[in-house]
């Protein structure tokens, strides 16, 4: 990214957003003992890179202005079918190719319904998350253990990084799929026909975009990120349960939002899901470090945590967008200047 | 006619239209280097031709061949993609992507396969350039006015075209120089053989550029004609299908300045928003109609966005009546006897998910309140005697308001407005996208709201419409008032030398 | 890896005996010093019924009471990842033992592998984990499987072996551990009775609404069929019971009732005579978790399974019981 | 016969079509299972049967779903009307034990008003999108609905009480009347003032609206504060019809069900025009697809699948462009058959 860096309309949340989170993580590190260590830092990667991975595929959704509620029970079904697989004995990399696949088929379903047939988003994830999750528990309503060795190799596979602390295989795999997801999204033209469509559907249409060939592939490419991620989450709990991720969309959906992707569609950057997700995720350990809270404090707790979140960003990103209109019409006057110079 | 210089060829075409034939059995050729201008009133079916030719709309009947070889668009992106590109009636631009990459999306510059931003840039900032525009192309595309969206997307255009352009009213939201600048570029395209299609309303503009003229009058095609063969007056009576009697100049009797008489209507003082537009001072009469010039950014509409309240001032007061009002918003000034016709037609006028009823009665009814519902009988009345009054051409008053044509649209949302029965009407750009027929009747009809009591803003980049209809015309420039004219002086001539020099 | 001994740098924040809890724990003797207090984390599942609320009350109470036990406790809002997350803070912070009532069976081995590498025992509440025994210290808990078995004894011990019984069955929701095992636990009981007959069989997801409304779809087709329901908690039959009456007919005589959980309300209907029996599955496990961590403290070894007291009640045992139920 | 044959093409134009298709092929199949599904006896004194029960058991979902269609019309959404009922359900449940019955339910409804009013100040006060906006009140709503309960589900023994989702009136169940009373009321409200067209007209053009004089923020707010309304009485009918308040589980995921009843309804999600005969079949249809389920016995494991399949034929044939993709099919066939 060459571009000199500005703060524009697109990127302020995401900045507000980053310096939330880094604030949250300084309020738990004074507050709790243990809180202040990398490997707590670490673990918020660890146990959120199965989120990470899926909300960056599903940012690419909600800016084109979709949205996709499948992703949870797709991880479900993923972690049921690759459990199945592999207690018939199918090969592990067998498994983790086929699971692939389905997502890309998956993905290529609703896309398909979405875009040839007009269905709402909303109704055709909705269907996918009935089926997804039905077809689970089609396989087996009870949990299966995974025993295979290789997976049980990935998941407990450490990666040091400085000292003793470390992390998973799946934080890498986030990462990466993160740093792919950013670089299509800026230095491909499908990338930037996601923002094209997000910005006005028909506007993009009439400029010639590919729109409905670029919508179906954002459905396949969210699909295949929430299987890869359904993978992790598989990597991660070692077992199949079509109860899995029970609700997840919600927080793949928030971890979206939190990361400055407005859910109308064309604005935000999908490096910002990965802050989001991390956001809810330091909320959630402050939570756990409290440890007094009962239940119900929990989910109260959490939700206003959340609103001050949002609500702070949103008071930055007023805050930004008023002292930026001043700036800017002051540097246009002097083109405009320009113009009128010309004529006479 | 050599057969080899016929690019485009469109036979029998038809499209119909749930209850409406917009299209019958049209033919149309275009020539290699040629400007075929489209003629036609609100509703003609000039903007449909064009989708049919690009492939947003399926046609219903008949054949379009391009050098020769039969074509089938299904899509924008195919016609692109076989040389035929648009610039669609209303601005089709992303407003959240930056101005170069409105230009460029769909065929950007690559590098080792990714996107070449600077390049991008660059090449953005010379096509502006190249129609006489200096403007940041990084900025985003919704931080600049219509005028310039349009003029980027005119870029765009000419930027990919390779065979056929077409231009669908790009002149609307255009002040002449700009308009200039575009017919440089074209002549120039012509010149390099490619053949270019451009809708228009001001028969001017199709005097100065075209080529030929085919001419469309409900749906149906009139003919084609050569330039020089059809005379102005003739044109004219074959787009309306009958004789033309209102073109000629309508006599105006300005209304003088009556020192004595303190008694405004509107009385701005020191009204002013920063960033926006600089403090400044306004005094209308009652039934003046008073004119707003200036170049594109001048801060005329954000004048009259200030006034309605659509815009917060934050400095200055207003008197409306005499009454004190240092706030004000959009219910409040309706309240007050004002209405705004905005110039966004699509963005900041219509509802398009409504039918046109509703459209027209939306800013009565907000006025009344959500308890005084007007009676549907009463809506259908209304509703009915604007259609007429205006000829919005529909099959129904229940049409949704997005389904009609460009000129119609805005002659709904006048219609808006009008109903409320105002006491000072602000006008931004009310003509836009009107044919010449319905242009003279609207200006008619403002001049005899003003004599009936009725003050009038109006805001237009047409300064002959501007002069005409006006007794006095505030001239802006840079946010600024720089001037104003009444009586002899105002001529179009004195507003451009005002506009060049009175800031200095 | 030695979370544990990784965070010295805030220390004025905390109280001293958490403080002093870190540098015992980094020295991972078993001979902590006895007046330091114990802490215990627990991660619960949520608070998804009252069965679950009451088994959270009697764990906190306990510890409250006990001037040697602190308690850090985390709500995982149903999700096994929650509880992951949950596992790993108690880790980061340096517990004594963790107490954790899984959401699922499976899943548990990576983090529990973690929980032992710190040198911190846990302590499986009420459900099973499916993992190797090393990986946990013990489990205190009722079997579900014996639960359905117990219901079915019920059912059989009322109308006899030879009886042509047809039952309908209000499931909990369709995957959870619980509902598993009660439908087996029923199902493998009548196996050996050719008369008993499971003629319908739905999940009600453990709610009372849920219990009503099925049980309206069940009385609706096969309405005068039906001589016993057996749901897999008290709430669905509770609903159930009422679109019984709705329907015009007697509960607990007309149809019997047969539930699980023996939460008060059941006690309640049994007394009013709309319900015939509950099989009990004590939350009250408080006591139970604070003994086993004390006796893990005293360098004690326990037994694998401590299960806890429970009972079938119908009848007067039930009416006699109803004053003294908890929850 | 022509005006007949109009007549019809008219009416399968109309959104409300569809669903009531639906609902007529899930009760037909009903019917060839059961074939005593359609009779509807007399028992007690009122009106018995399956038809009746599906009626009764759509109330609080037609309810919710009206709310949650006019915030889906102005372009927003409500997801936390599943908590929404879970409070309200605690609260009355709470208070009749200490004071009468109709103080106890306008307290309730109150906190739904306020519920509602908390989401529509976030949406259009601070402007926070909807979806997140009314996510904050679906964590913390069931976290103040368990407060209020203790976690613990509460048993209502109040005869007034229950009568509001138990009781008959006239034969039927009271609840239907709950329900016709609020379709009246917000049909009213809608389509006899100007509320509908300001509704329809912020979420078709928020912008456009504002320069019209409407003003969009109030509408917003008052869309959110209406549904809200609309799910604390829902909320009074679920808890009142189970005697019993249950925090943890009222309501849950019943957001996804109104939002489907509003969709299949005919309303888009992306605001404007909305349907309320729409939403009230589309939520008729959810509820006799749910029963069926029931009553049919399919294996509970199966039932998301059935849903699933189900809601996605409901909504192809809702789409024109399967329509004309099956009608081009089907000409294809026909002139084969005519050339062979
Ligand atoms: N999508 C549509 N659905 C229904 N009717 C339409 C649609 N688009 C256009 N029409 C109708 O077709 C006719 C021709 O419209 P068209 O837009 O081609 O007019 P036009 O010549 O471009 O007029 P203008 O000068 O006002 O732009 C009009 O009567 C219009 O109402
Ligand atoms: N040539 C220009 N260069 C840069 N910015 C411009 C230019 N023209 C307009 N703008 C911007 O567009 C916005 C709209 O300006 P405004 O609507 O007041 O112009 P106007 O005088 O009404 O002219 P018009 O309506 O013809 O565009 C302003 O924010 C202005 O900064
Ligand atoms: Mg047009
Ligand atoms: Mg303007």
């Amino acid at each position: 990214m060459k571009k000199k860096f500005h703060i524009s309309q697109n990127n302020i949340t995401i900045i507000a957003t980053i310096l939330l989170f880094f604030l949250l993580f300084l309020f738990g590190s004074v507050t709790y003992k243990g809180f202040f260590s990398p490997q707590v830092f670490l673990n918020l990667f660890i146990d959120n890179a199965y989120l990470i991975t899926i909300a960056t595929g599903l940012s690419f959704v909600i800016i084109t202005g979709g949205i996709d509620l499948s992703v949870g029970a797709l991880v479900a079904l993923v972690s049921m079918i690759s459990a199945d697989l592999l207690n018939k004995g199918v090969h592990p990399v067998l498994v983790i190719v086929l699971v692939l696949i389905l997502g890309i088929v998956f993905g290529a379903f609703q896309g398909t319904l979405i875009c040839k047939f007009k269905i709402h988003p909303w109704i055709v994830t909705l269907g996918g998350m009935f089926l997804a999750r039905g077809t689970a528990y089609l396989i087996s309503t009870d949990s299966i253990v995974i025993t295979d060795e290789l997976f049980n190799n990935i998941s407990k596979f450490k990666i040091p990084v400085f000292g003793k602390s470390y992390v998973s295989v799946s934080v890498v795999i986030a990462l990466i799929v993160v740093m792919i997801a950013v670089y299509i999204s800026k230095y491909t033209e499908f990338g930037r026909s996601i923002y094209a469509i997000g910005g006005g559907e028909q506007s993009a249409l009439l400029m010639g975009l590919p729109v409905e060939q670029t919508k179906i592939l954002v459905y396949v490419f969210c699909s295949f990120c929430t299987a890869l991620g359904g993978l992790m989450f598989t990597f991660y709990m070692l077992s199949g349960y079509a109860l899995h991720c029970n609700g997840m969309e919600m927080d793949a959906i928030a971890g979206c939002v939190v990361g400055g992707i407005l859910l109308t569609g064309g604005y935000g950057y999908v490096i910002g899901p990965l802050f989001g997700v991390l956001s809810m995720g330091v909320i959630q350990t402050i939570i756990m470090f409290q440890g007094t809270l009962s239940s119900w404090w929990t989910k109260i707790a959490i939700g206003f945590l959340l609103l001050i979140f949002i609500t702070l960003q949103r008071v930055i990103v007023i805050q930004k967008e008023r002292n930026k209109t001043v700036i800017k019409t002051q540097r246009k006057t002097q083109k405009t200047q320009h113009n009128a110079q010309s004529i006479g | 006619m050599a057969e080899k210089d016929i690019i485009l060829q469109m036979k029998g075409i038809s499209k119909y239209f749930p209850g409406v034939k917009a299209l019958s059995n049209v033919d149309f050729t275009l020539k290699k280097g040629e400007i075929h201008a489209l003629m036609g009133e609100n509703g003609a079916g000039k903007s449909t031709l064009i989708k049919v030719l690009t492939g947003v709309h399926k046609l219903d009947d008949g054949e379009i061949y391009l050098h020769g070889k039969k074509i089938t668009p299904k899509s924008p992106l195919d016609a692109q993609k076989s040389g035929i590109s648009t610039v669609y009636q209303e601005v089709n631009l992303c407003p959240n992507l930056t101005v170069a990459e409105n230009i460029f999306i769909g065929r950007q510059p690559k590098k080792n396969g990714n996107i070449d931003w600077n390049t991008m840039n660059e090449k953005a900032q010379k096509a502006m350039e190249r129609l006489n525009i200096y403007i940041d192309v990084k900025q985003l595309l919704s931080s600049y006015s219509v005028a310039i969206q349009q003029m980027v997307a005119i870029a765009r255009a000419v930027d990919i075209s390779s065979g056929v352009l077409i231009l669908d009213e790009p002149t609307s939201s255009l002040d002449n120089n700009e308009v200039k600048e575009l017919f440089k570029i074209m002549n120039k395209l012509k010149e390099e053989g490619m053949g270019i299609i451009f809708v228009t309303h001001f028969l001017d503009q199709v005097y100065e550029v075209s080529d030929r003229i085919t001419i469309l009058r409900n749906g149906t095609l009139i003919g084609e004609y050569k330039v020089e063969e059809l005379p102005r007056l003739e044109l004219v009576s074959k787009m309306i299908g009958k004789e033309l009697e209102v073109l000629e100049h309508m006599p105006k009797e300005r209304k003088q300045k009556d020192e004595e008489d303190e008694n405004y209507i509107i009385y701005a003082k020191g009204l002013g928003k920063k960033g926006s537009i600089e403090p400044f001072d306004l005094k209308i009469k009652k039934g003046e109609v008073i004119g707003l010039a200036g170049l594109l950014g001048s801060g005329r509409s954000e004048t009259a966005k200030l006034l309605f309240g659509i815009d917060k001032s934050d400095e200055g007061v207003l008197y409306i009546d005499n009454k004190m009002f240092t706030s004000m918003y959009p219910k409040k000034a309706i309240d007050q006897g004002l209405a705004f016709c905005p110039e966004e037609r699509k963005v900041e006028g219509i509802v398009g998910e409504l039918t046109i009823r509703e459209n027209i009665i939306l800013a009565m009814q907000a006025s009344k309140g959500i308890f005084k519902y007007i009676p549907m009988k009463k809506q259908q009345e209304i509703a009915q005697k604007y259609i007429e009054l205006l000829n919005i051409v529909t099959p129904s008053m229940e049409q949704r308001i997005d389904k009609l044509s460009g000129g119609n649209q805005q002659k709904v949302i006048l219609a808006r407005w009008l109903s409320t029965e105002p006491k000072v009407l602000i006008l931004d750009e009310p003509t836009r996208g009107i044919d010449v027929g319905s242009k003279t009747e609207i200006q008619k009809l403002i001049l005899s709201l003003a004599a009936e009591g009725m003050t009038i803003i109006f805001i237009s980049s047409e300064l002959e419409e501007v002069v005409r209809c006006c007794d006095r015309v505030i001239v802006l420039r840079d946010r600024l008032q720089i001037g104003e004219l009444t009586g002899d002086d105002l001529q179009e001539s004195m507003i451009m030398k005002t506009i060049a020099e009175g800031g200095q | 890896v030695g979370c544990g001994s990784s965070s010295t740098t805030t220390s004025e924040a905390p109280a001293s005996t958490e403080q002093t809890t870190q540098e015992a724990k980094t020295e991972e003797a078993p001979a902590a010093p006895v007046d330091e207090k114990i802490v215990i984390g627990f991660s619960q599942i949520g608070a998804e019924s009252g069965w679950r609320t009451a088994e959270t009350e009697s764990i906190k109470k306990t510890c409250e009471e006990d001037p040697m036990i602190e308690l850090k406790f985390s709500d995982a809002q149903q999700k096994q990842e929650n509880q992951i997350k949950a596992i790993r803070t108690f880790i980061a912070q340096g517990v004594d033992a963790i107490a954790l009532a899984p959401v699922v069976e499976s899943g548990w081995e990576t983090v529990f592998t973690e929980a032992k590498d710190a040198g911190i025992p846990i302590i499986l509440l009420d459900r099973m984990a499916a993992v190797d025994e090393s990986l946990y210290t013990t489990f205190i808990g009722s079997d579900f499987i014996e639960e359905g078995r117990r219901a079915a004894q019920y059912v059989i011990d009322t109308f006899g072996p030879d009886a042509e019984v047809n039952i309908v069955e209000l499931q909990g929701t369709v995957g959870a551990s619980a509902a598993t095992d009660r439908q087996k636990g029923f199902a493998d009981a009548i196996k050996d009775y050719s008369g008993y007959k499971i003629i319908k069989s739905q999940s009600g997801d453990f709610t009372r609404a849920k219990g009503k409304e099925v049980m309206e779809a069940f009385l609706k087709s096969d309405g005068d069929k039906i001589d016993v329901l057996y749901a897999h908690n008290d709430d669905m039959a509770l609903g159930a019971v009422q679109a019984i009456e709705e329907y015009g007919l007697q509960p607990g005589k007309d149809i019997i009732i047969v539930g699980v959980d023996g939460v008060k309300d059941a006690f309640q209907a049994i007394a009013d005579g709309k319900y015939n029996c509950t099989v009990e599955c004590n939350p009250n496990l408080g006591p139970q978790l604070v003994q086993a961590v004390k006796d893990l403290k005293a360098g004690k070894t326990l037994e694998k399974w401590i299960k806890s007291d429970e009972d079938v009640y119908f009848g007067q045992k039930a009416i006699d019981a109803l004053p003294t139920r908890t929850y | 016969m022509q005006k007949l044959k109009t007549l019809l093409q008219d009416f399968s134009h109309r959104k409300i079509f569809w669903p009531l298709v639906a609902i007529a092929v899930v009760l037909l199949i009903n019917l060839i299972i059961t074939p005593s599904f359609f009779r509807i006896e007399i028992k007690n004194g009122h009106l018995f049967g399956s038809l009746i029960d599906i009626l009764n058991r759509a109330t609080p979902l037609i309810i919710m779903a009206i709310g949650m269609t006019l915030v889906i019309a102005t372009g927003g959404i409500d997801i936390s009307v599943g908590s929404i009922v879970a409070i309200s359900g605690a609260i009355a449940a709470t208070l009749i034990q200490t004071m009468p019955v109709p103080l106890a339910i306008v307290i309730t409804l109150i906190a739904a008003i306020i519920c509602g009013m908390w989401n529509g100040m976030l949406v259009s006060g601070i402007g926070i999108q909807p979806m997140i906006a009314t996510l904050i009140l679906m964590t913390v709503g069931r976290g103040v609905a368990q407060l209020i309960t203790n976690g613990q589900i509460i048993t209502i023994n109040n005869n007034v009480y229950s009568f509001i989702g138990t009781g008959y009136l006239l034969g039927l169940p009271f609840a239907v009347f709950i329900a016709a009373a609020v379709i009246l009321v917000i049909f009213f409200l809608t389509r006899k003032t100007a509320m509908g067209l300001f509704i329809e007209s912020v979420g078709g053009n928020s912008i456009s609206s504002k320069y019209a004089g409407i003003k969009a923020k109030r509408i917003i707010f008052q869309v959110y504060v209406i549904c809200g309304i609309c799910t604390g009485i829902a909320g009074l009918i679920i808890s009142s019809n189970i005697k019993s308040a249950d925090a943890n589980n009222a309501g849950l995921w019943m957001e996804l069900d109104a939002i489907l009843a509003t969709v299949i309804g005919g309303t888009s999600m992306s605001g404007g025009r909305f349907y309320i005969g729409g939403t009230v079949a589309g939520a008729l249809f959810i509820q006799s697809l749910t029963t069926t389920i029931y009553s049919l016995g399919v294996p509970p494991e199966t039932i998301l699948v059935v849903k699933a399949v189900v809601i996605i034929l409901v909504c192809l044939s809702q789409s024109n462009e399967f329509r004309s993709l099956l009608s081009g099919i089907a000409n294809q066939r026909q002139k084969k058959v005519i050339k062979a």
